[in-house]
This record gives C-alpha cells, structure tokens and sequence, in this order.
C-alpha cells in the first residue's frame, strides 16, 4: 500500500489528552478486562461507559476498581497502582500480588494502556527508564504489562518537546519490551504497529504525507474509511 | 511454632545482622509500619530488604535506609517523588540495589514458598534487567530464567488472626503478604484484631496459620487511611 | 466474553474433536458429572483431558473413556479400584497415559495460567518419572524441568457465581478448579447457584471472573454428598 | 560404633500396628504440621493428643482436618486424599490445588508419614509402583510429599510376606524419592536412615543382632538407652 492511498480516517484538528482518551476507551471492546498505566491512560477511565461494561484490573490486588476516592470514600487500604486511593465496583475481587501479576503475565488482560518515550516500528516499547548516568532506575509492572497483554496500547504525543518523533526506527531508550505494541495512540495520528511496520490508522488535523515526514520509519495507510470528529461523545 | 507476643519490640527483637527481610505493602497499603518502627529501634544491621518500593518520605523503611541499616535493597520501583533517602544512599554508592520487574518480584518470592528452583517468564526478556541471566525460547517467545527469592523474615500486615495464626487481610493491602508469609523462613504479622479459633471461616483464610510464626496486635492498623492521616 | 447458558448441553456444543479438556474435581468431590455427561452427549472425540484421575466406575469420565472419546490422559492417579474402563482401554493400547506426580499436576496447570515458561522442581528427580526430562541442580538439590500444561476448555465445578462470573467454591470441593479456570482458555463452570453482581464478597472470592467464560446453573449441585449417594 | 554397643532402647514384643501408630504419635512434636498418607499412616491420627496441637494436611486442600466423619457429618464435598469423608476442626482452611502442593514443597510440613515397599540404607524410598509388566501406575502426590516434607517417616513391616527385608542396600522397585526418609517405623524395630547409613533406635522383641541377620546393610545402635512399653497409652 502506498502513501497516495490515503483510505484512511481523519479529523481536522490534533487530538487534545482528554479527546484522545475518549478515542482510547470508545476501541475498547464490551467486557473487556483493561489496565490504564499511570498518568495519561488513567485518563481513559473517565470515558468508559456502563454499557461497555469494562472490569478494571489494578496490579496491587484488584479487579473491578472504580473512580478515584472523594471525601469521605477515601480508605488508604484501597489504592491504585499509582497510590491514588479509589473505589471498588459491585462484582470486584482481591487477590495478592502474584495472583494479581498471574493475570497480567498470563496473557488475561484483553488490553492495556500505557504511556511510552519511544515505540519502534515493530512494537518495541520503551518507557521505564531513561538511561540517563545517574538516574535511578524504577520499573514497577511495566515490563509484566507489556509482556503480558493481548493488546497494548500506547497513548503519548507523537513528537518530544524538541520535536523529536517518539516513533523511531529503534528504541533509543532501554526498553520495556519487545514487539509488545499494538497500537499507539497520538495528538497527530492513531498507528498500527507489529511486525510488518507501522500503518497509520486515523490522523488529527495533519496528513498522512506531512506525518511522515515528521516520522523516521515508514508509513502505510490503513484500508478502513471515514471521518473522526475528535469532538463526539 | 505459633507465638503471640506483646509487644512490637519483642516479635522482631531476634532479627540478626545481615538477614534479609520481607516487608510487606504497595505504598502504604499494608506496610507494616509499627513492625518497622521496631525493627529500626532493634539495630539489626547489614539488611538486604526486599519490598516492592525503597521507602517514601521520613517514615518507616526510608528511615532504615537513612540510618544505614540496610546494605541492599531488592525492589521494582525505588525512585519516588519522596524516596530521598534510598536516592542519597545510592548515589553515594552506599546501597546496593537489585532491581526486579514487579511481577517478577511476585513470582520469585511465591516460588521461594512453593519449593521452585527457578522458572522461565517472558518478562523482560529483550531488556537489560535480562542482562547476564540465562535465557531461552520456549514455544516461540523469549523468555528469563528467574530464581526464588527466600528470606529470613517476613515483616507483613494483616487485618485479622484466629488462634492458629489464620490470617484475612483488607482490600489492596493484602498485596505482598500472603507471598512474603509463605517464602519467608519466619514470619512476623501485626494485625488490628485477633479472634479466637474458629472465628475465621475456613472458606476465606487468605494466609494459612502454617506460614505464620508470631503475630502482635497493633491497635488501629487495620485501615492505612488512619495511618497514612 | 462471559455467557450465562441455560442447559449444560449448551454450555459445552463448542469443544471441538482434538480438544484438550481440563476436568477439575479430585474423587467426586468438584466433579462437574453433568457437565461430563453433556460432553459425552456431544460427540467430541479424540480428547486429551487433564484430570486428577482417570474416572471412577460407570459414570462421568469413566464413560468418556469407555465410549473412546479419550486419546490421552493426564493424571496423576489413574489406577483405582473401580477404574475399569480406564485399565481396559490401557491394557488394550487404546489410551495414551501422561501420568505426572500430583504437585507436578498442579503446578504446570498454575504455570500455565500465570504465563510461566517452565520451572524446576525437586519432585520426581531421579524417579522413572524425570526420565528424558531436563535436570539440574540448584542449591545442592537435584530438580527436573516442568513444563505447563494448556487447555483449549476446562470443565469445572463451583458453589456459587456473580453476574461477573466471580466463583466461589465449598470445602474440598475446591481442589483443581480456580487453577483449571486459568489455565484454559475457555472455562466453562457449573455452579449451584448464581446470586446478582455484588452478592460475593470481594475479599472472599477465589476464581476472578476474568477467568471465566459460560456459567451453567445445575440444581442440587453443590455438595457432592447428594451427588455421590 | 559397633554392633556390640546395644545402647537402644527395646521393648520385649513386636509392635502392632496401632502400637507402632500410637509410637508415631508420640514422636510427633507438638506444634507439628503432618500429612498422613493413605493406609497404615491414618492410623496415627487416632494417638495424636489434644494438647499436642497437631495439625494435619490434606492434599486434596485443607488444613486442620479432623477425624473421619461419621453419619450425618458426611459431606461430600469434605475428604481427604483417600476419599474418605473427614471433619473440619475449628481453624481449619481451605484452598485450591497448587496452593495445598506449594505447602508440601516448600518445606513448611514438618513431617509426613507414609507406607513404604522399600527403604533403602540411604532414605531412598520406593512407594508409589511394583514395576511389574503391565500394571498401571499411579502416583498420586507421593513424590511430593517424599521430596518436600521436613522429615519423612515410614511405616511398614520390615519382612515383606516372603521374608526378604524391606530395608534395603538399594531400591530395587521404581523410585519415589531420593535420600528422603529419616524414620522407618517397623514392627521390630524403629531406624532412622540418612547419609550416614542406617542406625536402630530401638528393637521390638528381637536384638539388634537378630536385626542385622534380616537387614543386609550395616545397622548401627543409637546412643540413646531406655526401654519402651509397647502398651503404654
């Protein structure tokens, strides 16, 4: 497929962190068992309806986790993974740490979502560490998170504040893991990625011609159709 | 051998120099604080401490860590917004840390209780937590070999024991407890509640009395909220 | 996806010929017999089931195996007084035997689950049940190489589930079912009773429903007694 | 130390088999927590003292299991690895397949107790299969509980029905363990086996000389002395 079949779908203007979040969740399957990473992806959890009937599964010990903890709701034995105190939903369950990870790494969560510093071409993932001398490493789940899902999803900005694009031909940055991304979900476009390379499902407010120029890897247009308004509901 | 002890000072008061130590909870859920508290007051020293962070703020295991007590850390998330103690000591080179991706820190502690000599994950294969360790493809994916992780003592958090050592935890503090209970060759627990044999049902005990070795009844540890308040 | 069916006919018309099945139940105690028994209703053969034993009797896997649907078993006890459908089809040749040490069962179903790779374990070392088998020693102790053990379907038996598919389970009964839920990758479960979302206490559920697929309500079965008589 | 060191303990009868349960029983020390394998070994549950505060496992998943149960306390859904229906005491538990194994093989059972076809001099142990052509074997969790418990105990009749002692040089039927047992129980005499070979702590109506004329590997006394009354409750 070549750059001049541009089938795919776009919408006029880049992609704002809560409308993107809102793309993320309406791709989510009905019934599907989800983690949202910490940061960005946690924003997704705002725009899953009841229908989609979505369980959320924390990696400190849960399954049905609901919003974060107001007032008098908040209880510091119930926390995320990122220690934000929240919510259990009717039909939630804990468990301990290893039959926590046991879901992840077993290949049971249909998707997760997590923020990125770099996505190669063939889904390599890296976002725990800088490798900067000096800095202290910390990399928590990730790596279980992106080894062990069916699908991961990234959602970051395609370039870095130096306008540097963070889909690059091979991770600069120590990596998460390998060939793990599936999709990557950016304020300038929505990518495919795996083992044929990067495909470029829907753009925001840019083309397909002026993202690759942006983007050191190639890009192919998806086969689906039609228009995305980054502002519907 | 089952023990109920008094006080928190007496349950950790035969950790020696140079063990190494679970201590249980995910940020403050299920830390074990008045456990730590004591064994900060003990002075056992030279301590590898394996929890899934490298303490926060000037409280329980940062404390440690301040005080030099602790010659390793084994953790998956010791860089936090407030971990400036485990920070200063390692960049003064006077810590050693061991970093493990957290589920397979999980993993590696539960092989330790169930007797696996070493298991194969694809975790972290492809990245340089992999480097120097053996690796191989099974069924298509890369995948680790990862070894158990034993301990001397387990320092961990429950809600509630029943006369056999029983235990039930609360909502996501149970986290590494019920692991660190099992892989450890003694394990310490300080509950909020103990209920007489019986008064647990056997269909919801969590951690089985058999994991356990001396619990203390800390009053108002069941709910972090109060703690971390 | 998780579907409440409405006949155990139902819940098992997708396995298919070829099919690896997991069966939990250890004697009669977790049996799912009315799910065997739609199983034997509808035709699939060439199965290879995973159970701890090899049936009992003239009923459940007993007749699976008497009717020739088995190619392979298993299991780690398949010789029983009353396994006589299970001797005949062996001595005949009829029926390949995988017999594996009860723990060994058990973790490769857990490993299977959990996405472990493979493990060692002491069990077995330098028993006719290593042979072929990769070893090493670790920590001074001989270990064998284990691998998990998959299923396209298990079979199982609970008390009661939720509208999320949440299980829990009644005494002994317990045994192979939250592993066997895991393990497969479709879980089909039979349960006494099914109760509204909300009407299992988080803390106490030991099956997440994440593990499983269709849920079929069989009346009376609950306790085995009822069952066995 | 040489066979003319007879500082054993004796007693003037061979032991029953509840005599030699009841001995079992006593040797247990209180705390312990013990898997009673099927057939002679559930004997030893009926001399196990309140005050000894043992208690027992079950592979099918349970601690804290109580006597056989009786009329109308039979459920089902509550029995042991034999399938005999049992008892709950209270501070019993319940849990699934893998947890009940992981406690056997991660050494938190003090002692087990089981039947045996051979012993060997170095706590080899032969229990789970004849070898013969043709007959089927079954394992069940004997290579477990052999392997992972603290001290393995055997209960067995020293001759087999043909005279040939059951304590051996080396196994000459399948294997279930190796260097595992650390007593042997027998209606003549109690051994206790390890690295160091074989040694007799005590002999039930026979010396250790007649002993050594059954056993074909070097028996060596224990240094401890007194007599033990086979009776004694």
């Amino acid at each position: 497929m070549s750059l001049t079949e541009t089938s795919i779908q776009t919408s006029d203007a880049p992609m704002g962190r809560d409308d993107l979040a809102r793309l993320v969740a309406r791709d989510i399957a009905p019934g599907s068992f989800v983690n949202l990473g910490i940061g960005q992806p946690t924003l997704v959890s705002n725009y899953l309806t009841e229908e989609q009937n979505v369980t959320l599964h924390t990696e400190n010990g849960m399954l049905g986790m609901g919003p974060a903890a107001e007032d008098d709701e908040i209880d510091g034995d119930l926390i995320n993974a990122g220690k934000i105190p929240v919510t259990e939903l009717p039909g939630a369950s804990y468990f301990h740490h290893a039959d926590s990870f046991a879901i992840m790494r077993g290949g049971h969560l249909d998707i997760c979502v997590l923020g990125a510093f770099q996505v190669s071409a063939t889904g390599d993932l890296a976002n725990w560490h800088t490798g900067a001398p000096g800095a202290i490493p910390a990399v928590g789940g990730a790596m279980d998170l992106a080894t062990g899902a069916k699908d991961v999803f990234v959602m970051m900005t395609l370039l870095t504040r130096d306008g540097a694009s963070k889909i690059v031909e091979s991770c600069t940055y120590p990596l998460t893991g390998v060939g793990c991304v599936t999709r990557v979900y950016t304020d300038k476009a929505v990518f495919l990625t795996g083992p044929d390379g990067v495909t470029v499902r829907e753009t925001f407010g840019t083309t397909l011609e002026e993202l690759q120029e942006l983007v050191p890897v190639p890009l192919k247009a998806a086969p689906a159709a039609g228009r995305r308004d980054p502002g519907a509901p | 051998m089952l023990n109920f002890v008094d006080t928190v000072v007496d349950a950790v008061a035969g950790i020696k120099d140079g063990s190494t130590v679970m201590i249980g909870g995910f940020g403050n859920a299920g830390q074990p604080f008045e456990l730590i508290d004591a064994l900060l007051e003990c002075g056992a020293k030279e301590l590898t401490v394996v929890n899934n962070n490298a303490g926060q703020g000037d409280q329980g295991l940062a404390l440690l860590i301040k005080e030099g007590r602790v010659k390793k850390m084994i953790c998956s998330f010791p860089r936090q917004s407030d971990s400036w103690h485990f920070d200063a000591k390692y960049k003064a080179g006077e810590i050693e840390l061991e970093l493990v991706p957290q589920g397979n820190l999980a993993e590696r502690i539960r092989a330790a209780g169930a007797g696996i000599g070493g298991f194969f994950t694809p975790t972290g294969y492809g990245t340089m937590l992999a480097e120097g360790k053996e690796t191989r493809i099974i069924d298509g994916r890369g995948q680790v070999f990862e070894t158990p992780i034993h301990a001397d003592v387990a320092l961990i958090k429950a809600l509630r024991a029943d006369g056999k050592g029983n235990l039930v935890y609360r909502k996501t503090a149970r986290n590494f407890g019920p692991i660190m209970a099992a892989a450890a060759k003694h394990t310490i627990v300080q509950v909020a509640e103990i209920v007489p044999t019986g008064g647990l049902d056997p269909e919801n005990v969590v951690t089985p009395g058999i994991y356990v070795n001396s619990i203390v009844k800390v009053a108002g540890s069941g709910n972090t909220a109060e703690k971390a308040a």
